[in-house]
C-alpha cells in the first residue's frame, strides 16, 4: 500500500467524510420535511465507494443503485449540484428532473443512480463493450446490492461480461438487507463471491469497513480489467446505518445493531486510527478536513434551499434530443 | 390522317420508369374536334402531371378512360375517328383493342432503353442515351435536377431529328456520384468533356437548362472544338439576376411542407407540383452527400450579394457555334428579361404561361424551337 | 496427552470466508463455494452418524453456510443420516470476522468437545489453534494456502474422527503435537503462526493476503516442506524442515538484484515469484528472535494481521507446544490393521464382528 | 442507382452502409452472426432469417452474437449508446420485449429526461413483429403501441423496402433510442431502393395514395392491404387517401388531420389488438382535433382482443383483411 501517498490518504478521508456528512445531513433535512420523494442513504458504506472509485478516472464509468449518493460523490459529482438535485431544484445536477434515485453526471463517468433494482449491470456491459471496441483501458463498474444480486439482469450481465471478456467489475455491496429482508435468507448463496465461479470469473470477498482492504482489492480487479483480464466480482461486506429508505424504522434489525456498528465497524474511525497510529497523518489533518466538509455541506444545503425549482416549461424538455 | 381511319389515343409513356398514369380529367369533350398541339387530357404520373397533347388534328369520338383513374401505359384512353366512321365501327374497334391489350410487364426485363452508368474521372455518371444517329445532342439539367427533367423532350427530339440524344445526371445530382470537386462551372464542363470522351463522342450539341445552360456556355468557351451548338433554356450565365431565396429555400428544405412552395416557384402552373414530384425531390435530397453537394454548388453559383457569379453574355459573340435561347415568360427563378440583352445572332423564344421548367410545361414548343433553330439546318 | 477422548461430541468450525481473498484476482487461486462447504460438513455428519456420534456443535455464520447446511439436512433426510446428528449452532454474535472463529474455539475448549473439525486453510487453523488448547483438530483443507492441513476427503476425515472418538483403536500415533511460532509485540503475546510468520514492508493490513513478494522481508518458519504451497515453499525449496524436526527456519529476503542467491518459489497457488535470499538460518525452539525490520506488517500463515512501527519491539519464538491434530491416514490404517472394518460371516449366522460397529459402514 | 431489392435486403444494406460509414455503429443480437464458438462456419445464420448475413465478413467483430439473455445484451446496447457508440441490437421477435423491457422503457427511454438532458442514448432496437406465419401467440404480436406509449422512445414501422432502408439509416443516426419494427411478412417484399445511403425522416407520414373521399391511416403491413383496397375502390369512384405514418412516435398528426379535414371520413387499420392501440389513438386524434370535419363515424379495423392464434383458419380471421377494410370503408363512404 506504499502507493497511497499522504495526499491520497487525505483525499480518501475527505471523500468518505463528505459522503458521511452529506448523508447524515440529508437524513436530518428529510426528517424536517425539506426534501421530497424517496431517499436511500449510504452512510456506513463509504469505504466501498471510496476505495473503489479512487482507482478510476473520468473515462471509467460506474452504474449505481437506489443508494447512489456515495457513488456519485466518490466519482466526483459536484456536491452542491447533488444536494440541489435532491431538493428538486433547477440548479441540481439533473435540473431537478431526476432526484435522489437518478443523479447522473456522464462527464464524470457516473451513469446514474438507478431506481430499478438490477437495472445497472446490463448497462455496464455496454460501457465495457465500448472501452473494449475502442481499445481504451477504461473500465466499467457496476455497483449493486445484495437485493439486485439475485436479479436475472445481474446474472445475465455477469455471463455476458465473461462471454465477451469485458473490462467490467461487478461490485456487490452486501449490507445484509434487501429492503427489510435479510440477505442470509434471500440470497441462496449469501457468500456472493461464490457465484462468480459459475460465470467463470474470479470472485473475492472484502471487508467493506476497511478502506485499505477495499482499495487494494479493487485495485487488483481494476488493473486486471484494464489489462484485458476480463470481468471480476468483488463482494464488499458492509453495513448501512440508516434504513432502506428514510422513514424506515428498521424494526427488522437487532435493537442495538446499528449502534454497535457505529462504534466498532465505522470505516471513518477505523481509517483515522490506522493512519494516525502509523504516523502518516495527524489528527489535526483530519480534523481540518472534517471542518471543511461540514462547511461544504452547510453551503450545499443553503444553496439548495435558496435555489429555484425548475420552471414549469422544463416539464416538456429533455424528453428527446429532437422530436 | 386519311378518312375512315380509327386512331387510338393511349396512355403515353413519359420516361423509362413510367408504368401507368392517372387520368386526371379530360380537357376536351366527347365528339369535339381538336387541332394538333391541343391539350386533350391531364395525366399524372409518379413523377409529374402534364397534358396529353394532340399529335394531329381530329375528332374525339369516344372517351374510354374515366377521370381520376389509373391506367397502364398503352391503355386505351379514347378513340379518334372521323365522323364518317360509324359508332358500331368505333365500338368494335374498342372491343378489339381491349381484348388484345396486354399491359407492359411490370418486371424490369426488356424495358427497352435503360439508363446506364459510366465512370468518368472517378465519378459514376448516370446517363440515358436514345437514338443512334451520328449527330449527338447532350441534355444538361439544372441545379437540383436530373435527367428526368427531359421527360417530355427526350423521345421527341430523337424521333424528330434522328439524332442520338443523351441526357445525363450531373455529379451531385440524380443518381450520379455525389462528389462535386470544386463545384464550379469548370468542374461540370470538364466532367462533361470527359464524359463525351469516354463515350467516344467528339462533338455534340448541348442543350442546357438553368445552371445546365451556364455549364454548356462554359463548356463551349473551354472546349470550342467539341461543341456543335448551344440550346439554352432559362439559362444561367446570361444576366446577373437570380432568385437567391429560391436557391436557399430549396437547399435548406427538409420536409414536404418546406419544399413545396419552392418547387411551385418553378412552374407557372403550380398544380403541376404534385405529391409525387415533391416526394421524388425529397428522396433525392435525402441521399447522403446531396446536401453537401448542393451547398457547394450554390456557393459557386452565386456571389456574395446573391447574384449570379458568372456571366457569358458579353462573350456570346466570340462563340463560333449556333446558339438559341428559350425562356418561360413566368420564370420566377431567372427572369425572362435576360433575353432582352441577347445579341441578334442568337435566336430566342419566350413562351407565355410557362415558368422556369419551361421544357416541361411547354414541351412541344420548346422541342420544336430547338429543332427549328438549332438542330436542323 | 490422552489419546482416548473424554467426550464424543464434535465441534465444527467451517470458515465461510476462506479461499475468497484477493488472490482470486491476482493468481487464479481456487475457491470453494459455500454450497460445497455445506456438502463437506454434511458428509462428515453422515460419517459421524454412522459411528453413533449424535452431537455436533458448529460455529454460526451469516454468509449462507449454516443456512445452506440446514437446507441440505432438511431436504435430504431421506437420502442420508446426517440429520440424525444433533447439530447445534453456537449462540454467539456473528461478526463475520476472525473473531467468530476465536470465540468458537474458546467455547469448544470450555465445553470440552472431543475434537474440532476445521474447514479452512492455514489462516483458519491458526485462528482455531489460538484458544483450542489440546483438543485435536481434524483438518479439511478449504483454504488458499494449505501447508498446514493435509488434504483429505471429508468422508475419510469423518471416518478417522469416528474411530478416534469411539476409541476403536488405541494408539498414540493417531494424534500429533505441532510446533508453533509465537509472536510478541512489546512483550504482549499477540498471536501465533502454525507454518509461517512473514514480515512485509506493507503499511497496511489491507486486503490481508500476502501476494506482493517484493514487499516480503523476513520469514520465520515452523516447518517447511519442499512440496508445499505458500510462503513456506521458500524455505522448503531452500532448506527443508519437517513438521517433526525440533527446529525452524529464518529467511531474510530483499530485491533479487541485491542478493547473493535467488530462487523461484510457488508462493501462492498459480503464483511463482523470484525471491532474493539474503540469508537463512535455523531457529531453535524456545529462543527469542528479534525481527530485523523497523516497520511493516506481520503476516501470520499468509495473512497480514499486525501493523508495527519503529517504536514497537517484535519478538518471535518457535515453540513445541502447538495444537494437536488427528492424523487421518495413520488412524484409518491402524484401524484397518486391527481388522475393525471386517465382518466375518459364518454359516447359519448373520455375522460376527471382531469390533462391534455401532452401525454398518454403509454410509447413508 | 435505384434498383429493386427486398425489404430484407434493404435492411441488410442499411446496416452495412452505416457500419461502413461510422465505426461506432455495432450490431448485436442472438445469432446475428451465427456460429460463434461452434465448430462450423461463422456467419452460419446471419440472424434467424438471414437478415444480417454477410455483415460479419465485412465488419468482423463489430457484429456480435449474444447469449440468449435479452436483458443483458439489450442493456449492454443501451449502456454502450450512452458512451457514444451507436449499437443496433436485434431483439429477434418483439414478443420477447417482456424479458428486457426494463432496459428499454426505464433505462434507455428515461436517461435523457432523468439526467436533465445530459444523456444521449442513440440505440436502435430492431425486432420483427406481426402475424401471418402461424407463429402463434408468442411470436406474432404487433406491440408497437406499447412502445409508442413511452415518452423517450421513437417507434418506426417501415412498410416498404425504400422506407426500411431510409428509416433504419435515420434510426441509426438518430440520437434518441429507436424501436425499429419489421413486419415478418414484408421481408420478401420488393421495391425500388437507391444504392446510396439516404434517410427518411421520422414524423413524416407517407401519403401512399391521394383521395378526397375517405382517409385510411394504416400501419406497417396494413399499408399494403389498405392500398390494395383503395385501388380497387377507386375503380368504383371511391377515392381513398392512404396514409402511412411510418413512425408512430413521433406521429405526423398534421398530415393525418389535414387529410381528415379534406375527406371528413376516417378508417384506421391496425394489425394489433384494439384496446389502447394505434387505432384508438388515431381515432382519438380525429375526434379531439378534427371533430367538426367528420362526416361519418370513425371506423377502426383491428385484430380482435385475443392472443394471436396458431391455426391458419383462426390466424386468417385474426389479421385485418382487405375484405374487412373494404367493408369499413363502404360503411362510411
Amino acid at each position: 500500500m506504499s502507493e497511497l501517498s499522504k495526499e491520497k490518504l487525505l483525499e480518501a478521508y475527505r471523500m468518505m467524510r463528505t459522503i458521511r456528512d452529506f448523508e447524515e445531513r440529508v437524513h436530518d433535512e428529510f426528517a424536517k420535511g425539506g426534501i421530497p420523494g424517496f431517499v436511500h442513504l449510504y452512510a456506513g458504506e463509504e469505504a466501498s465507494a471510496t476505495g473503489i472509485c479512487m482507482h478510476l478516472t473520468d473515462q471509467d464509468r460506474i452504474v449505481s443503485t437506489h443508494r447512489g449518493h456515495g457513488h456519485c460523490i466518490a466519482k466526483g459529482v459536484d456536491v452542491i449540484g447533488m444536494m440541489a438535485e435532491i431538493y428538486g431544484k433547477q440548479t441540481g445536477t439533473c435540473h431537478g428532473k431526476g432526484g435522489s434515485m437518478h443523479i447522473a453526471d456522464l462527464d464524470k463517468g457516473m451513469l446514474g443512480a438507478n431506481g430499478i433494482v438490477g437495472g445497472g449491470p446490463p448497462l455496464i456491459c455496454g460501457v465495457g463493450l465500448t472501452h473494449k471496441m475502442r481499445g481504451t483501458d477504461g473500465v466499467g463498474i457496476a455497483f449493486f446490492g445484495d437485493g439486485a444480486s439475485n436479479q436475472g439482469t445481474t446474472l445475465e450481465s455477469m455471463n455476458l461480461a465473461t462471454v465477451w471478456n469485458l473490462p467490467c467489475i461487478f461490485v456487490v455491496e452486501n449490507n445484509g438487507y434487501a429492503e427489510a429482508t435479510s440477505s442470509e435468507w434471500a440470497v441462496s448463496c449469501d457468500n456472493y463471491a461464490d457465484r462468480a465461479a459459475g460465470f467463470g470469473m474470479p470472485g473475492t470477498t472484502v471487508d467493506g469497513h476497511d478502506f485499505f482492504a477495499v482499495y487494494e482489492t479493487a485495485g487488483e480487479a481494476i488493473a486486471r480489467a484494464r489489462a484485458g483480464g476480463g470481468p471480476s466480482l468483488v463482494e464488499v461486506k458492509l453495513n448501512r446505518y440508516f434504513g432502506h429508505f428514510e422513514g424506515d424504522a428498521q424494526t427488522y434489525r437487532r435493537a442495538d445493531e446499528v449502534k454497535q456498528l457505529r462504534e466498532e465497524k465505522d470505516c471513518l474511525k477505523i481509517f483515522r486510527k490506522r493512519v494516525v497510529d502509523a504516523n502518516l497523518l495527524e489528527h489535526s489533518d483530519l480534523d481540518k478536513i472534517d471542518e471543511e466538509v461540514a462547511a461544504l455541506i452547510d453551503e450545499a444545503v443553503q444553496q439548495a434551499e435558496a435555489a429555484s425549482p425548475p420552471a414549469v416549461e422544463e416539464l416538456l424538455t429533455h424528453v428527446y434530443v429532437n422530436y | 390522317m386519311s378518312e375512315n381511319t380509327i386512331t387510338p389515343l393511349t396512355m403515353p409513356k413519359w420516361g423509362l420508369s413510367m408504368k401507368e398514369g392517372k387520368l386526371i380529367n379530360w380537357l376536351v369533350e366527347e365528339g369535339s374536334q381538336f387541332s394538333r398541339g391541343d391539350e386533350l387530357a391531364e395525366v399524372e404520373t409518379e413523377k409529374i402531371a402534364s397534358a396529353v397533347e394532340a399529335s394531329m388534328a381530329g375528332t374525339l369520338r369516344k372517351i374510354v378512360a374515366e377521370n381520376d383513374t389509373v391506367y397502364p401505359v398503352g391503355a386505351l384512353l379514347a378513340v379518334v375517328a372521323d365522323e364518317s366512321v360509324s359508332d358500331d365501327e368505333v365500338n368494335a374497334y374498342i372491343e378489339k383493342f381491349q381484348s388484345e391489350f396486354v399491359p407492359e410487364e411490370s418486371g424490369d426485363e426488356d424495358e427497352g432503353i435503360q439508363a446506364q452508368t459510366i465512370e468518368v474521372n472517378s465519378l459514376n455518371i448516370r446517363y440515358l442515351s436514345k437514338g443512334d444517329g451520328d449527330r449527338v445532342l447532350l441534355l444538361v439539367h439544372g441545379y437540383g435536377g436530373d435527367l428526368d427533367n427531359w421527360l417530355f423532350n427526350h423521345d421527341e427530339l430523337v424521333e424528330k431529328t434522328g439524332m442520338r440524344v443523351i441526357a445525363l445526371d450531373l455529379p451531385g445530382h440524380g443518381q450520379s456520384s455525389k462528389v462535386v470537386g470544386d463545384a464550379n462551372l469548370e468542374f461540370f464542363a470538364d466532367t462533361i468533356h470527359a464524359f463525351l470522351q469516354a463515350l467516344d463522342i467528339e462533338k455534340a450539341y448541348l442543350v442546357g437548362h438553368s445552371m445546365g445552360g451556364a455549364i454548356s456556355l462554359c463548356f463551349a468557351s473551354k472546349y470550342p472544338d467539341n461543341v456543335l451548338g448551344l440550346g439554352l433554356i432559362a439559362s444561367a450565365g446570361l444576366g446577373d439576376e437570380i432568385n437567391n431565396e429560391y436557391i436557399q429555400g430549396f437547399m435548406e428544405s427538409t420536409s414536404r411542407k418546406q419544399i413545396k412552395p419552392w418547387l411551385e416557384l418553378l412552374f407557372a402552373d403550380k398544380s403541376l407540383v404534385n405529391r409525387q414530384l415533391i416526394n421524388n425531390m425529397l428522396q433525392y435530397k435525402r441521399l447522403d452527400g446531396v446536401s453537401d453537394a448542393l451547398n457547394a454548388v450554390s456557393r459557386q453559383l452565386l456571389d456574395d450579394s446573391g447574384k449570379q457569379g458568372r456571366q457569358f453574355l458579353d462573350s456570346l459573340d466570340t462563340l463560333a457555334c449556333r446558339i438559341c435561347v428559350v425562356w418561360g415568360m413566368d420564370d420566377h427563378i431567372i427572369p425572362a428579361s435576360h433575353t432582352e440583352r441577347l445579341p441578334d445572332s442568337v435566336s430566342k423564344l419566350v413562351i407565355e404561361s410557362s415558368g422556369h421548367m419551361v421544357q416541361m410545361e411547354a414541351a412541344n414548343k420548346v422541342n420544336q424551337f430547338l429543332i427549328d433553330n438549332l438542330l436542323t439546318r | 496427552m490422552n489419546p482416548i477422548p473424554e467426550s464424543t461430541s464434535v465441534g465444527i468450525i467451517a470458515n465461510p470466508y476462506s479461499s475468497r481473498d484477493i488472490r482470486r484476482l491476482v493468481s487464479s487461486a481456487s475457491s470453494i463455494q459455500t454450497v460445497e462447504r455445506a456438502n463437506i460438513v454434511e458428509r462428515i455428519l453422515v460419517t459421524l452418524a454412522t459411528f453413533g456420534i449424535d452431537k455436533a456443535i458448529m460455529m454460526p455464520d451469516k454468509s449462507g453456510l449454516a443456512a445452506q447446511l440446514i437446507r441440505n439436512l432438511e431436504s435430504r433426510s431421506h437420502l442420508n443420516r446426517a440429520a440424525s446428528v444433533d447439530l447445534e449452532f453456537l449462540d454467539i454474535p456473528i461478526t463475520s470476522t476472525v473473531t467468530d472463529t476465536l470465540i468458537a474455539g474458546r467455547i469448544f475448549r470450555e465445553r470440552n468437545v472431543g475434537a474440532v473439525i476445521v474447514l479452512g486453510g492455514d489462516g483458519t487453523h491458526r485462528a482455531v489453534a489460538r484458544y483450542i488448547g489440546d483438543i485435536p483438530m481434524v483438518s479439511i483443507s478449504t483454504g488458499t494456502n494449505n501447508a498446514f492441513p493435509r488434504f483429505h476427503e471429508a468422508t475419510l476425515a469423518g471416518l478417522a474422527l469416528g474411530i478416534y472418538l469411539k476409541g476403536l483403536v488405541n494408539t498414540e500415533s493417531m494424534v500429533r503435537r505441532n510446533k508453533v511460532i509465537r509472536v510478541t509485540v512489546n512483550n504482549n503475546i499477540e498471536d501465533l503462526a502454525l507454518v509461517d510468520l512473514a514480515i512485509t514492508s506493507d503499511r497496511w493490513v489491507g486486503a490481508r493476503a500476502v501476494w506482493k513478494m517484493e514487499n516480503l522481508k523476513e520469514l520465520y518458519l515452523a516447518f517447511c516442506e519442499p512440496a508445499a504451497i505458500g510462503m513456506s515453499s521458500i524455505g522448503g525449496l531452500l532448506d527443508p524442515v519437517s513438521r517433526k524436526e525440533m527446529s525452524g527456519l529464518k529467511v531474510l529476503m530483499a530485491d533479487p538484484v541485491e542478493c547473493p542467491m535467488t530462487l523461484n518459489a510457488p508462493v501462492a497457488p498459480g503464483l511463482f515469484h523470484e525471491i532474493g535470499i539474503l540469508d537463512s538460518s535455523r531457529i531453535e525452539i524456545g529462543v527469542d528472535y528479534e525481527i530485523e525490520s523497523a516497520h511493516g506488517v506481520l503476516a501470520l500463515d499468509g495473512e497480514r494481521e499486525i501493523e508495527f512501527s519503529a517504536k514497537d519491539e517484535v519478538i518471535v519464538r518457535l515453540e513445541d507446544d502447538g495444537p494437536v491434530t488427528l492424523d487421518v491416514e495413520a488412524t484409518i490404517e491402524s484401524a484397518a490393521r486391527s481388522g475393525v472394518f471386517v465382518n466375518h460371516r459364518t454359516a447359519g449366522r448373520s455375522g460376527e464382528h471382531k469390533f462391534r460397529m455401532p452401525e454398518s459402514l454403509c454410509f447413508g | 442507382m435505384a434498383r429493386k431489392i427486398t425489404y430484407q435486403q434493404a435492411i441488410n444494406e442499411a446496416l452495412d452502409q452505416e457500419m461502413t460509414r461510422d465505426e461506432s455503429v455495432i450490431v448485436m443480437g442472438e445469432d446475428v452472426v451465427g456460429g460463434s464458438g461452434g465448430h462450423g462456419e461463422m456467419d452460419a445464420w446471419g440472424g434467424v432469417l438471414g437478415l444480417t448475413k454477410g455483415l460479419y465478413a465485412k465488419h468482423g467483430n463489430r457484429i456480435m452474437d449474444t447469449p440468449i439473455t435479452e436483458s443483458g445484451y439489450i442493456g449492454a446496447a443501451v449502456g454502450a449508446a450512452t458512451c457514444g457508440m451507436r449499437p443496433v441490437a436485434e431483439l429477434m421477435f418483439i414478443d420477447f420485449m417482456g424479458v428486457c423491457l426494463d432496459q428499454i422503457y426505464n433505462q434507455a427511454a428515461k436517461f435523457r429526461y432523468m439526467f436533465g438532458g445530459k444523456a444521449k442514448t442513440p440505440v436502435v432496437i430492431r425486432a420483427m413483429y406481426g402475424a401471418g406465419f402461424s407463429a402463434a401467440a408468442q411470436h406474432s404480436q404487433a406491440l408497437y403501441s406499447i412502445f409508442t406509449h413511452i415518452p423517450g422512445l421513437k417507434v418506426v414501422l417501415p412498410s416498404s423496402p425504400y422506407d426500411a432502408k431510409g428509416l433504419l439509416i435515420q434510426a441509426i443516426r438518430d440520437d434518441d433510442p429507436v424501436i425499429f419494427l419489421e413486419h415478418k411478412v414484408l421481408y420478401t417484399l420488393e421495391g425500388e431502393v437507391p444504392e446510396e445511403p439516404y434517410t427518411v425522416p421520422f414524423g413524416e407520414a407517407n401519403v401512399v395514395r391521394e383521395g378526397d373521399d375517405v382517409t385510411i391511416v394504416a400501419f406497417g403491413r396494413m399499408v399494403l392491404h389498405a392500398t390494395g383496397v383503395a385501388d380497387k375502390l377507386a375503380k368504383e369512384g371511391i377515392k381513398c387517401e392512404v396514409i402511412d405514418p411510418r413512425t408512430t412516435s413521433p406521429l405526423d398528426d398534421e398530415s393525418i388531420l389535414e387529410s381528415i379535414e379534406n375527406t371528413g371520413r376516417l378508417v384506421v387499420v391496425d394489425e394489433s389488438n384494439p384496446r389502447c392501440s394505434m387505432a384508438s389513438d388515431i381515432a382519438e386524434l380525429a375526434v379531439t382535433r378534427a371533430f367538426e370535419h367528420l362526416k361519418a363515424p370513425v371506423k377502426t379495423v383491428t385484430a380482435p382482443h385475443t392472443p394471436v392464434p396458431f391455426a391458419k383458419s383462426l390466424e386468417d380471421a385474426y389479421i385485418p383483411s382487405p375484405e374487412k377494410i373494404e367493408a369499413a370503408i363502404r360503411s362510411i363512404a
